[in-house]
């Protein structure tokens, strides 16, 4: 039963959840709270079930409503996307489980419900992304994913709703390219079912219609996964959006649009004529490298600790679109897994920018000071590992991508790119330790009239300890990882 | 090495590298009785040293015995192994650590130090790294711990949180991250090209896997990468700057562990990653002959002028370490000895030399040289064992450093590189130069008129340890392997990489050693 | 060109509907021209869809009897048509999203000009 | 006769759009866009989408001219372009 | 720009991709399939409407689903404020 | 005037198997309907014909009758919005089809009226406490 209906079964849970938010709230305050954490906890359940059967089994295919592909929309559950639908579900657990009271400060105690209803829309949205096989579903997942997470990014302050409206219209250009592009290849192809798309451009090839459905497509989702010159909507938003929208939307939304980038690109769209002809996964390398050296020096540049943490976004995401168009094995394995690790990093980071809110420290580095790691030892201590994490230093998660991607720059013998990751991780190195200083070495000045703060609720620690423990599970783990789900998912190179 | 057949599978030389990361869980709990925290530190010493000590029969016999833990990358295992060369490195390093636990409780003491449950807790860490760096069987492990020893040591630099410390220890983290990252790339090159990270003896990068040029810039990615920690010029100077660590610190990780380590790591890259045919056939020996060279002798002409106690010891240690580099570089079984020996020697001296600085500056608060005027006089037993590594590093018999040197000397004779003997012996005047007029001024000359001299010595803590190392220094100087086989050991190490003993120097038929 | 008229005109009006719509989500300095930019944006996008679905001689795609459904010439493709139909509702509910964010936004700053809001931001 | 009649209509849209753009009334703006998706929903009718062109009417010129126009009347009418 | 819109079917083709009975692999064309049998299947006479809900249920939801969270998400934006 | 839109959009929302029109459309008409009545008759009086308090939770009830129907199916050993699977009551699977799609017009119609209903009331809602 379960296994039967595993590709639509981690959509469908957060929908129908999402769709009781309601009704939940009106029978307990604290409801929406708990279904919510819970669902996540049961999607990861779910994705790791799925690894687990499809990494041996195959691909399991799910024709909604009966309808074989390509008359009806097809969703597929492959050990990659149950993966990421892990991914989601397990980093999106604990930012939630962490959320309650942040939350309930951020938007008010009356609108938790529609936060944790918009929340597990934006989830939803996710695992469709990553769940589907059709491209216009595709779409509509993107917009629901997008939809909720303009009101998550902008609920809050003002300046939170104003940045969110900005990134409303970027966003909505992205998914409108998006759609134009389908629109392209399906006035070319007929069809919107993935496998059916590839096989008929496989016969076709690329005419002028279709590399312009190419392009379209590449700068909508690179829009989305803010790709460098794409990316300016990125860092204001994540500064500005309530804490715990920050720690949900950081690490999960530009990698499922990475995610759609990498399917459509490998396995939709005709890979030898993009590589070949249009050369378009050169531009996506290249503009990942400058995006990896910018987002880093802009990151140095930047006091506020969001900020900072946000520029570091567009870098990492830099390495996942290197990893992409190295278009080698090696590059592929270092972008996915880059996204997974990321992905924890940054919400463990993000919760710990949240934990520090919550204390009432705010989020300027120079206002950071010694004192915390006496008031605060256990966020401090998960910063720390979750920055030495993103340096990339041995043996947290972070250094294995980083290796996956040097093996893939080699394969191609592109020693421009060799250098640009090594710079940036000293850059990496350079705000990060910026920060690690002032919270460990610094002077001690709390005013010794400080008001008293009450001790960060546990369950927050909790969650950010376990993030901030899964780096070096997944460091520890990452040859499991890589040969049991990754390898399998290679696309033929 | 886990493909020898003399290779066995065993756990110690993890638990030779956990003992104390263990203790750090209890070090942090009894961070408020800091005799029963120091007590920890001891007692995961004295395992630890043990530890090592049972490997050494093994290590004579040239086997390797160690344990793969997992895989950390495809294909690559996280293994610890100890072979002669990691059992030599563990032994200077867990052995000093003893000492230096008791130096280090009179030193924090002494001088009132902060933070001292924090200061515990990173030694402990880096003396893990120290021995994960020892035992490592490949270029990932090995990586692994050296970028740990980087992250361990950082929090030792800038013990003393003041700017200059901070500045200090930013600078420490530039040169040893950029070092980590180039190793990275090398490593990430050979694993591609090679399909192997495994250090074997004697090289295992098969000829005409990389172009003369890719191998010469494979070369430099290594040297730069365990050189910064080497001190090899030009990637030295962090090292004078990380002297504003407690002494205790500037004593076991700037003259033993952390430095050590990159001369340590020098000596496998040549040695187990190229080995020295390929070294010689593509001339990297002589690039690297003329850095450690260069290193060498700039370095001594530096100390001279220094007139910070510590500075001056620390481009001492910056040519010294060079000598360990050079007699890799020659390659030749005699220097390769040399190399070894001058590895535990200039440890055992120059620890010596740092404890005796600590004890001036905790007990008499004087860090310049020009202050110490007649002091040798209040603390002549401090003055006489930096007297001793003072005759040690200058190479002066019996002293330890004799012998190294003199194995030295004749490698760069039966390699065929002469002009590395004018090195040595100018370096060893030179040596001469910069440590003999501190001894000269503390018990010939006058004290300064309105020098302000405590009674008596330091502690014994301090001083106990102290003349214990430079008892050390001459016990070796006169039999190379008593207490410890150092010198068998070494050869061990030489037969591995070279093939063959050194021949016609043989030890034992010129009478210096037993 | 009357020729090209009938067979691509409909193709060019698409494009100058996108571009008059992205001018005005780009360009224009006040919110609510961004948000007029983005319906007539996404109107295009539909036009465009539609266009790809029409047939020549294609009747709506109701069963007629007259017209027996395997004769699929005589109908026009409904896949585009259901497509559009929910990016309309897409398009509705993100302008809802919008104006409501928008509303917040004039709360706070008092004007829904760039210009103005980025001088109010900065003080 | 046919082309005439989709002339008309596309200067007809075009001219709404620029309008709706660039007039320096906000709820102007608005009334037009609501004129613009209506006449897009004729062509899209006259492109035999009648399901698309009856949404189009209604949320379009209905539902959408009405948000538009509430959130205006709640903010301003003004704008500098 | 204008072999884009050459290499586009020109308007009313009846040829054209999206028309034909079976794409270039053999695989039926979805659109010519669901007027084909919409009536069969579903027994409405309007095509659009079965596939908009039935062959494309799918879409659909996620069209509802849409709709929800906009008025959520209008809901947490005007109502959502900090409460200071 | 809104009771005559209000009967079109049923005729609309109905009749959406034989001509043009659907869930959707009539949704968005009576939302209209209502909110023509919001604006002509006051808040006050239209509130009896919705109150804005219900509306996203009549909203969630739509979308889980739509969500209910594919569940029924799924439950009942089909795939999800599979039809056919439906608990038969005497119909065949062509009957099946099509009532299963007129149930889940009538569920896209509430979600659509109440929540663009809802929508309409937050935009149009008094400024409580600004800042």
């Amino acid at each position: 039963m379960i296994a039967e209906h595993l590709p639509a079964l981690p959509i469908l849970l957060y929908l129908f959840v999402a769709l009781l938010m309601p009704l939940a709230n009106e029978l307990g305050r604290g409801l929406p709270w708990t279904l919510s954490w819970l669902t996540s906890l049961t999607v990861a359940a779910l994705g790791g079930y799925g690894l687990w059967l499809t990494s041996s089994g195959g691909a399991i295919r799910y024709a909604m409503g009966g309808w074989s592909p390509p008359i009806g929309i097809e969703l597929v559950a492959d050990p990659l996307s149950c993966f990421f639908t892990f991914a989601i579900g397990a980093v999106s657990a604990f930012v939630l489980l962490h959320s309650r009271e942040s939350v309930e400060r951020d938007c008010g105690a009356k609108n938790a419900m529609t936060f944790y209803a918009s929340s597990l829309l934006l989830l939803a949205g996710f695992s469709g992304i990553v769940g589907t096989g059709d491209l216009f579903n595709l779409y509509v997942f993107l917009e629901i994913s997008a939809l909720a997470g303009y009101a998550v990014l902008g609920c809050g302050s003002a300046k939170a709703a104003l940045s969110s409206f900005r990134y409303l219209i970027i966003g909505t250009i992205g998914a409108s390219f998006y759609l134009i592009g389908i629109g392209l290849l399906l006035s070319k192809t007929g069809s919107l079912n993935m496998v059916d798309v590839a096989a008929i451009l496989q016969v076709d090839g690329l005419g002028p219609v279709t590399t312009l459905a190419v392009v379209f497509i590449f700068v909508g989702l690179g829009i989305k996964m803010a790709l460098l010159p794409l990316h300016y909507w990125l860092p204001d938003v994540y500064t500005n959006a309530p804490a715990t929208s920050t720690a949900l939307v950081a690490p999960l939304g530009t990698k499922v649009a990475a995610y759609a980038l990498l399917r459509l690109g490998y396995e939709v769209l005709p890979y030898e004529a993009l590589l070949a002809d249009l050369r378009i996964f050169d531009v996506v390398l290249y503009l990942g490298a400058v995006g990896i050296v910018w987002g880093s020096i802009m990151a140095i540049a930047q006091d506020n600790l969001k900020r900072m943490l946000a520029y570091s976004s567009v870098a990492q995401i830099g390495y996942i679109a290197v990893g992409f168009g190295l278009a080698t094995p090696n590059g592929y394995i270092g972008a996915v897994l880059h996204v997974i690790n990321h992905a924890v990093m940054k919400a463990c980071l993000f919760l710990v920018t949240a934990n520090l809110e919550r204390q009432g420290e705010g989020t300027s580095i120079k206002g950071l000071n010694a004192s915390l790691r006496k008031k605060m030892p256990l966020t401090c201590a998960c910063f720390a590992l979750a920055a030495i994490s993103m340096i990339g230093l041995p043996p947290t998660a972070g250094f294995f991508s980083k290796w996956y991607l040097l093996l893939g720059s080699y394969d191609q013998g592109s020693w421009v790119l060799v250098v640009v990751i090594l710079v940036s991780s000293l850059l990496n190195a350079v705000y990060f330790f910026r920060v690690l200083e002032r919270l460990y070495l610094g002077k001690d000045e709390d005013a010794p009239d400080a008001p008293k703060r009450a001790r960060l609720p546990w369950v927050m620690g909790l969650s950010t300890l376990v993030l901030a423990l899964s780096l070096l599970l997944l460091g520890f783990g990452n040859v499991y990882i890589v040969s049991n789900f990754i390898s399998p998912m290679l696309p033929g190179f | 090495m886990t493909t020898d057949a003399l290779y066995q599978t065993s756990m110690v030389p993890l638990f030779a590298v956990l003992v104390s990361m263990a203790a750090i869980p209890a070090i942090l709990f009894s961070s408020r009785m800091p005799n029963l925290r120091e007590s920890w530190s001891f007692l995961a010493a004295g395992i630890k040293f043990a530890l090592v000590l049972s490997l050494v029969p093994g290590a004579l016999r040239g086997e390797s015995v160690g344990i793969t833990l997992l895989e950390i990358a495809p294909g690559i295992g996280l293994s610890l192994v100890a072979d002669p060369l990691g059992v030599l490195f563990a032994l200077v390093a867990s052995g000093l650590w003893i000492v230096t636990t008791a130096y280090a409780l009179g030193y924090m003491r002494g001088h009132h130090e902060k933070k001292q449950t924090r200061f515990f807790c990173s030694f402990a860490l880096s003396l893990s790294a120290t021995l994960g760096i020892a035992f490592s069987d490949n270029l990932i492990t090995f990586l692994v711990f050296y970028e740990l020893l980087t992250l361990a040591t950082y929090p030792l630099v800038v013990h003393k949180e003041s700017p200059d410390a901070l500045r200090s220890g930013r600078m420490y983290l530039g040169y040893a991250l950029t070092a980590g990252l180039l190793f990275l790339a090398a490593a990430v090159w050979v694993n591609l090209r090679v399909g192997e990270v495994s250090f074997v003896a004697g090289g295992f990068i098969p000829e005409g896997a990389f172009g003369d040029g890719e191998l010469k810039l494979l070369f430099l990615l290594f040297m730069v990468g365990v050189g910064v920690k080497a001190g090899v010029m030009p990637l030295h100077s962090w090292l004078p700057a990380a002297m504003v660590a407690p002494t205790p610190v500037s004593a076991l990780l700037h003259a033993v562990a952390v430095v050590k380590s990159g001369a340590f790591g020098v000596l496998r890259v040549t040695g187990f990653v190229f080995g020295p045919e390929m070294m010689k056939e593509h001339g990297l020996d002589v690039i690297l002959a003329l850095f450690a060279g260069a290193t060498i002798l700039l370095a001594s002409l530096i100390a001279l002028r220094q007139d910070n106690l510590k500075k001056r010891l620390a481009y001492s240690t910056v040519g010294h370490l060079s000598y360990i580099v050079m007699g890799a570089a020659l390659a030749s079984p005699a220097a390769l000895t040399g190399s070894l020996m001058h590895l535990s020697a200039h440890a055992v001296m120059k620890i010596t030399l740092f404890f005796c600085a600590g004890a001036i500056i905790v007990h008499s608060h004087k860090t310049e040289i020009s202050q110490l005027d007649g002091l040798g006089r209040r603390m002549p037993w401090t003055f006489a064992a930096f007297g001793i590594g003072a005759l040690g590093l200058a190479g002066i018999p019996p002293v330890y450093g004799f012998l190294s040197k003199w194995w030295l000397s004749m490698g760069s004779l039966d390699s065929g590189h002469s002009l590395a003997l004018g090195v040595f012996l100018l370096s060893g005047l030179l040596n001469a130069g910069y440590f003999f007029p501190i001894v000269i001024r503390g018990f010939f000359r006058p004290p300064a008129p309105d020098a302000h001299f405590p009674k008596g010595e330091a502690t014994p803590w301090m001083v106990v340890p102290l003349c214990i190392t430079a008892t050390l220094a001459l016990v070796f100087g006169i039999f190379p392997d008593f207490p410890l086989p150092f010198f068998e050991i070494a050869g061990r190490v030489v037969e591995s990489v070279m093939g063959e003993l050194p021949q016609a120097l043989n030890a034992k038929e010129i009478g210096l050693a037993p | 060109m009357s020729n090209f008229f009938s067979d691509y005109s409909a193709y060019v009006l698409c494009f100058l509907l996108l571009t008059v719509g992205l001018y005005g989500m780009l360009l224009k300095r006040n919110y609510v021209k961004k948000v007029i930019g983005m319906t007539i944006f996404q109107a295009a996008i539909i036009l465009f869809f539609i266009q790809t679905a029409y047939k020549a001689d294609g009747t709506v795609p109701v069963k007629d009897a007259a017209l027996p459904v395997d004769q699929t010439d005589a109908y026009i493709n409904p896949l585009p048509h259901a497509l559009m139909l929910t990016a309309i509702v897409v398009g509705v509910a993100t302008v809802g999203v919008a104006l409501s964010l928008l509303i917040r936004v004039h709360g706070a700053y008092g004007s829904l000009d760039e210009d103005d809001i980025q001088k109010e931001a900065a003080k | 006769m046919n082309n005439y009649i989709e002339f008309l209509l596309y200067s007809f849209l075009i001219v709404t759009a620029l309008i709706a753009i660039n007039v320096r009334d906000l709820l102007a703006a608005a009334v037009t866009t609501s004129v613009f998706s209506f006449v897009i929903a004729v062509l899209f009718i006259e492109m035999g989408a009648v399901d698309v062109g009856f949404t189009e009417a209604v949320v379009g010129a209905g539902v959408l001219g009405v948000y538009f126009i509430a959130m205006i009347l709640r903010t301003t009418r003004r704008t500098e372009d | 720009m204008v072999s884009v819109v050459r290499d586009l079917p020109s308007r009313g083709d009846v040829d054209a991709p999206l028309h034909r009975d079976e794409s270039s692999v053999g695989t039926p064309a979805a659109g010519t399939h669901y007027i084909a049998n919409s009536y069969k299947d579903a027994g409405t006479d309007n095509i659009v409407t079965v596939v908009l809900a039935d062959y494309r249920g799918f879409d659909t939801f996620g069209e509802t689903v849409v709709v929800f969270a906009a008025g959520i998400a209008c809901l947490l934006i005007l109502r959502g404020r900090r409460e200071s | 005037m809104s009771r005559l839109i209000q009967v079109f959009a049923l005729y609309v929302i109905f009749h959406g198997h034989y001509s043009p029109g659907g869930g959707f459309q009539g949704g968005a008409l009576l939302a209209a309907a209502v909110i023509l009545l919001r604006i002509g008759e006051g808040r006050a009086a239209s509130q009896k014909e919705l109150s804005s308090g219900a509306t996203i939770g009549l909203g969630s009830l739509g979308a889980w009758i739509f969500g209910g129907v594919g569940l029924l199916a799924l439950l009942n050993g089909g795939r999800f919005l599979e039809y056919a699977s439906m608990p038969s009551m005497g119909l065949s699977a062509v009957g099946l089809h099509y009532w299963g799609i007129l149930v889940i017009e009538l569920g896209v119609a509430l979600a659509v009226m109440t929540v663009l209903v809802a929508i309409f009331d937050v935009l149009t809602e008094d400024d409580k406490s600004e800042g």
